[in-house]
């Protein structure tokens, strides 16, 4: 065994950090990164598909609905205050306002979950119908599963914040839990515009 | 705060008490150390010992996809032979393909990064224990799944490249190719969040003092394919789950041409994804190599930045490729001859690094240890392997050689030549580590001799046979097509590979049946995980040591410079900044949990559920909603001695 | 502990797989054309079970899948549609004219029946015949679900272009269920 | 017959490439050589200065020159890999010329036998045959190819690289063969259970003997004379063989199965399994599974008399 010669402290260092200085921050962007990616990679067989027909979408088959996606659209979005009023509150240290404000998060993030039951049905056609149908599907299906995740994080989270104190570095989860919350919007826009805009003018 | 000022505030030749070390060693172990029993196997998170399981698990795959291998070229050892007939015969080329690519080759290397890479940064432990055991647990299930699978005669039948339609509803009844798609649903979930633990580990958890420039190549491999595999497997993920697996099971159109789907899609898909696989499994092995031509040349290896650049821009081409496995489809001249520049280009980044090792080798002091005859079987086949991939990446020539015996030759060259000499390498040189015991020398070089002269015999011949015309994946062929001879050779090479890898098994087994010999640094090698014992205690490392240079333990003479006050009343890990690796923070390291194995139950419910109703579905999220909360759940351990950091300024909460 | 558990997950899977896997290709029958009488529905030959109530191929997904083949080759649709039905009987629905027992289902695949249902003894062996009973019974789901065959790659019968889309999904693994009356 | 191998090129085509490929391994195997060779010297001694540290240290100036001699190997990879990419374009381009014209033949692939469709405007005039290809010699044909089911591959190594044959595409391939003979080849993309047994014969005839062929395959033959084959005839329509074979001049005209109009002019059956004897025939017919164990001919059930018969029926179809 070699001798040890200390050359510094850590002591004084702080144990509870945000942003990129927090382990969750990274794991959570690597998430991001491969749903996003993972996306991208069924948007471009949507595409390779499209390329087999000479109508999209094919012929008989109706466009896309726009009233509840776009509404739903509205709520993401508007979903992202609180979410957005939270992290701040977390990054004071605030908890009063975290509590307060998770709960609206959380009102306003379930119902999304809700309209997403519709909107898979205003694809207007059965994913077992064309390959169309079977590409929209998938779509939209692995947005609600990311989407389904982020709401229950939401909502296990408040919960926590009720039943008992919860360690500081939580706070610093709770702001990555908003931050995935934009993702989760964010990449819903791109597909609302793709697959439910895109056929009306591809 | 940086290790410098330190070193002005603290006189230079202070160094630690073994007493004083000792006792901060016990109140570690007191709260690093796993439980003990069947409770504590089920729960631990320590990246050692997922690593150690993870290890064993993938070798006892390499062994289970060795022995299909064995049956098969006993079939073709003579023409028309009857051991097995064609339904059999297809399900063992199949889970023999599937089980070396998706359960040894890639898992391995990334077991060997859980196991290393945060000993190599000087890393208390992995970046997320628990997501750690988490994907080992999943792996587990995709073994069982598959190998239960096999001997239910529901192994898959349609090879490891499922390609569709043959892979479709209409021509894979029954539930053979569901099980192919769920095992590789599986292994992508736990390649997925190693990949990530990686990353985040190499990035936030490197010791002080080791910026990017000083990280040894083995973890710059790591850290690469990491990236790969990041960018790589949600590419098969969206194939397999996300179309081939719905298209079967819930009548989803994207492969069936009637209804505007494609089966070249697929193809696309496939290939986006399984080209970068054989990098995936090539980069790490690379990694291992310097390390060991370093050690046993004597001398710090030529060429360090043209190293990590070609790691590099390898990972990059290798994006590029897939097309080149396209060659014989429909896609347009143009296209085919730009992936063939791609194709060719590769080669350029690897030959750069065989330049560098042997330059390193000339002007070293090379001794010839077993970890280092193994690199010099991979020079010998490997150049091979990869001399016949860059003709395989003509159009012309491919047209010929495409799906031929051919093909067989050249990845076996690569894959073994590139990956699993270097592996073999690898455990000669990280046994001692792992178990604190030397491996026998003398064994080591019969294992060494029987293995590279059998897969040379057992792969030359197949070039000649694909270029006679053989194709692939055919379980027997007719007399008069003459390819008798050269099978039976290759037959014999195929034997004495099995008769190698035993020979390596009984030398594992008799070095473990002995007392520990090696002592922290046996091969004296330079890198942070020699600087503790072997194996390494469960806190990895006393206090965590500053790098001081590439090669810390050849630079630093006798005093290893550490950085001490991680708190050892609670675990706790040091995070330093992504880039120059200066101290940040301390971590919180979560205690062990259950509900890692729990929530790859849940998985196994749901995916392997999906094959039969979407009801087990439901039922599986149901009960991982459980495992999240009891992941989630913690409470307020001692909050009021946080330190807390928003942006610069420092709150204490107390 | 682990291996106990594996130990059981064999025995069990060992015992729903096999039957479904198992590749039971087109075994040789004696010589001498099958004979039947259409009254007795027993048969001869080495694969038959004529008197329980199931197929030997009801539970065979291989079977199953070359019934389904066959079902276009020998262009049943030509009348039963892709078991929708048109000219002949719809094959989806639960009406039996003539019994859905499978030794039932054999006669009348064999013998012929009324109205234009040809007789295919003379055509096809009774493993076939037998492969389409598997398939038929399938197809109104009256064998087990799991050696099904999915969709077939070829055309879907389309939904009405107006389908509204708020009708639950009934997808039922068959090919076609859209389209059910 | 020829034995199928890429190095024994019996076309343009296959010439070319054979001849890009004993280049490549000509200078592969030397770039292999030279690198073993380096490794072999680079182990021979130690080099450079054994430092206190027990560490090699290597000079600056002969630092300097590993740098060299390592950049230029590289520079030598480059030029060789830039010289394949050449020669590769060079023999696409070869392989990539073809008339604009030419007799166009449809391969259509199924589990496991190839159907071959000789293109004519006029329909009735369209002949088809299976397993086997006539071509005539020193022109190029052109071959329409189609899957019925799965992926196939048509490859016969002699006269040309392979193409696939996928379920809703249209591929397009030529080949030619410059000296008359028997070529085989074999499905070269996995296609299940009897992929392995899944071969087919081009034959390449002199443009005369092809013209010849072509006009005796195109009429049916004359209805058998002698009794026993009149028995097998009506043992073929009536025993099942008819669902699914088609006889020119008979009432048998199913697609599902190979076509058996001229079946005795073939030289093999069961897609190039087996020679095209009486008793490989009667084997074959008696028990197809004991040959090609999953081929979607069904043993049917014939009493022995029946199979003679029937078998001298096939005979007669020349």
């Amino acid at each position: 065994m070699r001798r040890l010669r200390p050359a510094g402290d850590a002591g004084e260092l702080p144990t509870v950090t945000f942003g990129s200085k927090s382990l969750m921050w990274w794991g959570t962007l690597g998430f991001i990164v491969i749903e996003g990616w993972t996306m991208a990679l069924l948007v471009v067989s949507y595409f390779y598909i499209r390329q087999n027909y000479e109508t999209w979408p094919p012929l008989r088959t109706p466009y896309p609905s726009l009233v509840i996606p776009s509404i739903n659209v509205v709520v993401m979005l508007v979903s992202c205050v609180p979410a957005y009023i939270v992290s701040n509150a977390a990054k004071r240290l605030d908890e009063p306002a975290v509590k307060r404000w998770l709960v609206v998060q959380s009102i306003a993030v379930v119902p999304t979950v809700v309209l997403r039951w519709w909107e898979l049905w205003a694809i207007n056609t059965r994913w077992d119908t064309t390959a169309y149908g079977s590409a929209a599907w998938t779509i939209v299906g692995f947005h609600t599963s990311l989407l389904v995740l982020d709401v229950v994080d939401t909502l296990g989270l408040t919960l926590f914040y009720f039943i008992r104190p919860m360690p500081v570095r939580s706070f610093s989860d709770t702001v990555d839990n908003s931050n995935y919350w934009y993702f989760t919007v964010a990449l819903w826009i791109a597909i609302y515009l793709i697959v439910y805009v895109g056929p009306r003018i591809i | 705060m940086t290790p410098r000022d330190e070193n002005r505030t603290l006189p230079a030749d202070v160094t630690l008490a073994d007493e004083e070390l000792e006792r901060e060693a016990s109140r570690l172990d007191a709260v690093w150390q796993t439980k003990r029993g069947l409770w504590g196997w089920l729960t631990t998170v320590d990246h050692k010992e997922i690593g150690r399981r993870y290890l064993v698990t993938t070798f006892l795959m390499f062994i289970a996809g060795g022995i299909e291998a064995a049956f098969m070229r006993t079939q073709l050892m003579r023409p028309g032979n009857t051991l097995l007939g064609p339904d059999k015969y297809n399900q063992l080329f199949t889970t023999h393909g599937t089980t070396m690519m998706f359960l040894f080759a890639v898992p391995i290397m990334t077991a060997m990064g859980i196991y290393f890479v945060p000993l190599m940064v000087g890393a208390r432990s992995i970046a997320f224990p628990r997501l750690n055991a988490f994907g080992y647990w999943t792996y587990v299930v995709a073994v069982v799944f598959l190998y239960v699978s096999l001997f239910a005669n529901t192994a898959p039948d349609v090879g490891w490249f499922a390609y569709v339609p043959l892979s479709g509803p209409q021509y894979s009844p029954g539930h053979r190719v569901d099980v192919w798609a769920q095992v590789v649903t599986f292994t992508e979930i736990a390649a997925l969040v190693a990949a990530v633990n990686i990353i985040v580990t190499v990035f936030k958890m490197r010791a002080p003092g080791m910026s990017l420039n000083r990280v040894p190549l083995f973890v710059w491999a790591q850290l690469v394919v990491s990236f790969m595999i990041v960018f790589a497997m949600p590419s098969v993920a969206t194939g397999s789950t996300l179309m081939l697996a719905t298209d079967r099971a819930i009548n989803m159109h994207w492969f069936n041409p009637a209804e505007g789907g494609d089966a070249l899609l697929w193809q696309h898909i496939f290939w986006f994804f399984g080209h970068p696989e054989v990098y995936i499994i090539f980069l790490p092995a690379l990694g291992f190599i310097t390390p060991i031509v370093e050690t046993f040349s004597r001398r710090k290896v030529f060429g360090y930045t043209a190293l990590v650049m070609s790691n590099i821009t390898t990972a990059f081409f290798s994006f590029g490729l897939w097309v080149h496995h396209m060659f014989a489809t429909p896609i347009p001249e143009l296209g085919q001859s730009l992936f063939t520049a791609a194709s060719m280009l590769i080669a350029i980044p690897t030959g750069i690094q065989i330049f560098c090792w042997l330059a390193t080798i000339w002007s070293g002091r090379p001794e010839l240890r077993t970890p280092m005859l193994f690199v010099l079987g991979f020079f010998f086949t490997f150049v091979n392997g990869g001399i016949t991939g860059v003709m395989l990446a003509s159009v012309a020539f491919d047209k010929q050689a495409h799906d031929t015996f051919f093909v067989v030759a050249h990845l076996h060259y690569v894959l073994i030549g590139g990956g699993v000499m270097p592996l073999f390498g690898a455990f000669y040189f990280w046994f001692p580590k792992i178990t604190g015991r030397m491996l026998s020398e003398t064994m080591g070089k019969v294992n060494f001799w029987l293995f590279v002269i059998g897969v040379n015999v057992a792969f030359f011949p197949m070039h000649v046979l694909g270029l006679n015309g053989m194709p692939r994946r055919v379980y027997t062929y007719l007399p008069e097509t003459g390819w008798g001879p050269l099978n039976l050779v290759a037959t014999l090479g195929a034997y004495a590979i099995a008769v190698s890898v035993v020979v390596f098994i009984a030398n594992v087994i008799r070095s473990l049946r002995r007392a520990p010999d090696a002592g922290p640094n046996p091969w004296d090698s330079s890198g942070l995980e020699w600087a503790v014992s072997s194996p390494p205690p469960p806190y990895n490392f006393v206090h965590t040591p500053i790098a001081t240079s590439r090669h810390p333990l050849w630079d630093t003479a006798i005093d290893l410079p550490v950085i001490t006050g991680l708190r050892s009343d609670r675990r706790e890990v040091l995070l330093t900044t992504a880039f120059d690796a200066r101290p940040e923070s301390r971590h919180y390291h979560p205690a062990d949990s259950i509900w890692p194995v729990y929530l790859a139950g849940c998985m196994a419910v749901v995916f392997i559920g999906s094959i039969f109703s979407p009801y087990f579905v439901l039922g599986g999220l149901g009960l991982s909603l459980i495992g999240l909360a009891g992941w989630g759940w913690t409470g307020a351990q001692d909050r009021e001695r946080e330190r807390v950091q928003v942006h610069q300024s420092i709150v204490d909460t107390a | 502990m682990r291996r106990i558990l594996c130990a059981a997950i064999v025995a069990c899977s060992l015992a729903v797989a096999c039957e479904r896997e198992e590749r039971r290709l087109n075994q040789s029958s004696p010589n001498g054309p099958a004979v039947f009488v259409a009254q007795v529905p027993l048969q001869p030959g080495p694969t038959l079970v004529t008197d329980t109530a199931e197929g030997p191929f009801d539970d065979n997904a291989y079977g199953t899948s070359e019934g389904q083949q066959l079902f276009e080759q020998m262009n049943c649709s030509g009348c039963h549609g892709n078991g929708g039905g048109a000219m002949g009987p719809a094959l989806m629905d639960d009406e039996w004219t003539y019994g859905s027992l499978p030794n039932q289902i054999f006669a009348s695949i064999a013998e012929g029946r009324a109205n234009g249902m040809p007789s295919w003894k003379y055509k096809l062996t009774n493993q076939q015949i037998w492969e389409l009973v598997a398939y038929v019974r399938s197809l109104s789901g009256l064998t087990p679900k799991s050696p099904r065959p999915a969709r077939e790659d070829h055309m879907m019968v389309k939904p009405a272009p107006n389908q509204t889309p708020n009708a639950k999904p009934k997808n039922t693994g068959l090919p076609g269920a859209s389209q059910r009356p | 017959m020829q034995i199928q191998s890429a190095l024994d090129a019996a076309s343009l085509q296959a010439r070319s490439i054979e001849h890009l490929w004993w280049w490549m391994f000509g200078v592969g195997g030397a770039i292999w050589l030279a690198v073993i060779a380096a490794m072999f010297f680079a182990l021979r001694a130690a080099r450079g200065r054994r430092g206190s540290d027990d560490l090699q240290h290597v000079p600056a100036e002969s630092h300097k020159g590993l740098e060299r001699v390592v950049s230029g190997a590289v520079i030598i990879t480059v030029l060789v890999l830039t010289a394949f990419l050449v020669a590769d374009y060079g023999v696409g381009r070869a392989l990539a010329a073809h008339p604009s014209r030419a007799l166009t033949i449809e391969v259509i692939g199924h589990q496991w036998w190839w159907e071959v469709q000789y293109d004519d405007t006029n329909p009735s005039r369209r002949l088809v045959t299976a397993n086997e290809i006539h071509i005539p010699t020193g022109e190029q044909v052109q071959l329409k190819l189609s899957a019925a089911d799965v992926i196939h591959s048509f490859w016969v190594p002699n006269l040309q690289g392979k193409r696939d044959l996928i379920p809703g595409y249209t591929t397009t391939h030529w080949i030619k063969a410059d000296k008359p003979g028997t070529y085989r080849g074999q499905c070269a993309e996995f296609c299940g259970l009897q992929h392995a047994k899944m071969a087919l014969h081009v034959v390449a005839e002199s443009p005369s003997q092809f013209r010849a062929w072509f006009a005796q395959a195109s009429t049916p033959n004359n209805p058998p004379s002698d009794s026993t084959s009149l028995y097998g005839q009506r043992v073929f329509l009536t025993a099942g063989c008819s669902v699914c074979h088609t006889i020119g001049g008979t009432t048998a005209q199913a697609t599902i199965g190979p076509s058996l109009t001229h079946f005795k002019s073939r030289a093999t059956i069961a897609a190039g399994t087996l020679a095209n004897t009486r008793e490989n025939v009667e084997g074959w017919i008696a028990n197809p599974q004991a040959i090609k164990p999953g081929t979607r001919m069904p043993a049917v059930p014939l009493k022995p008399a029946e199979l003679t018969a029937l078998v001298s029926y096939l005979e007669t179809l020349k």
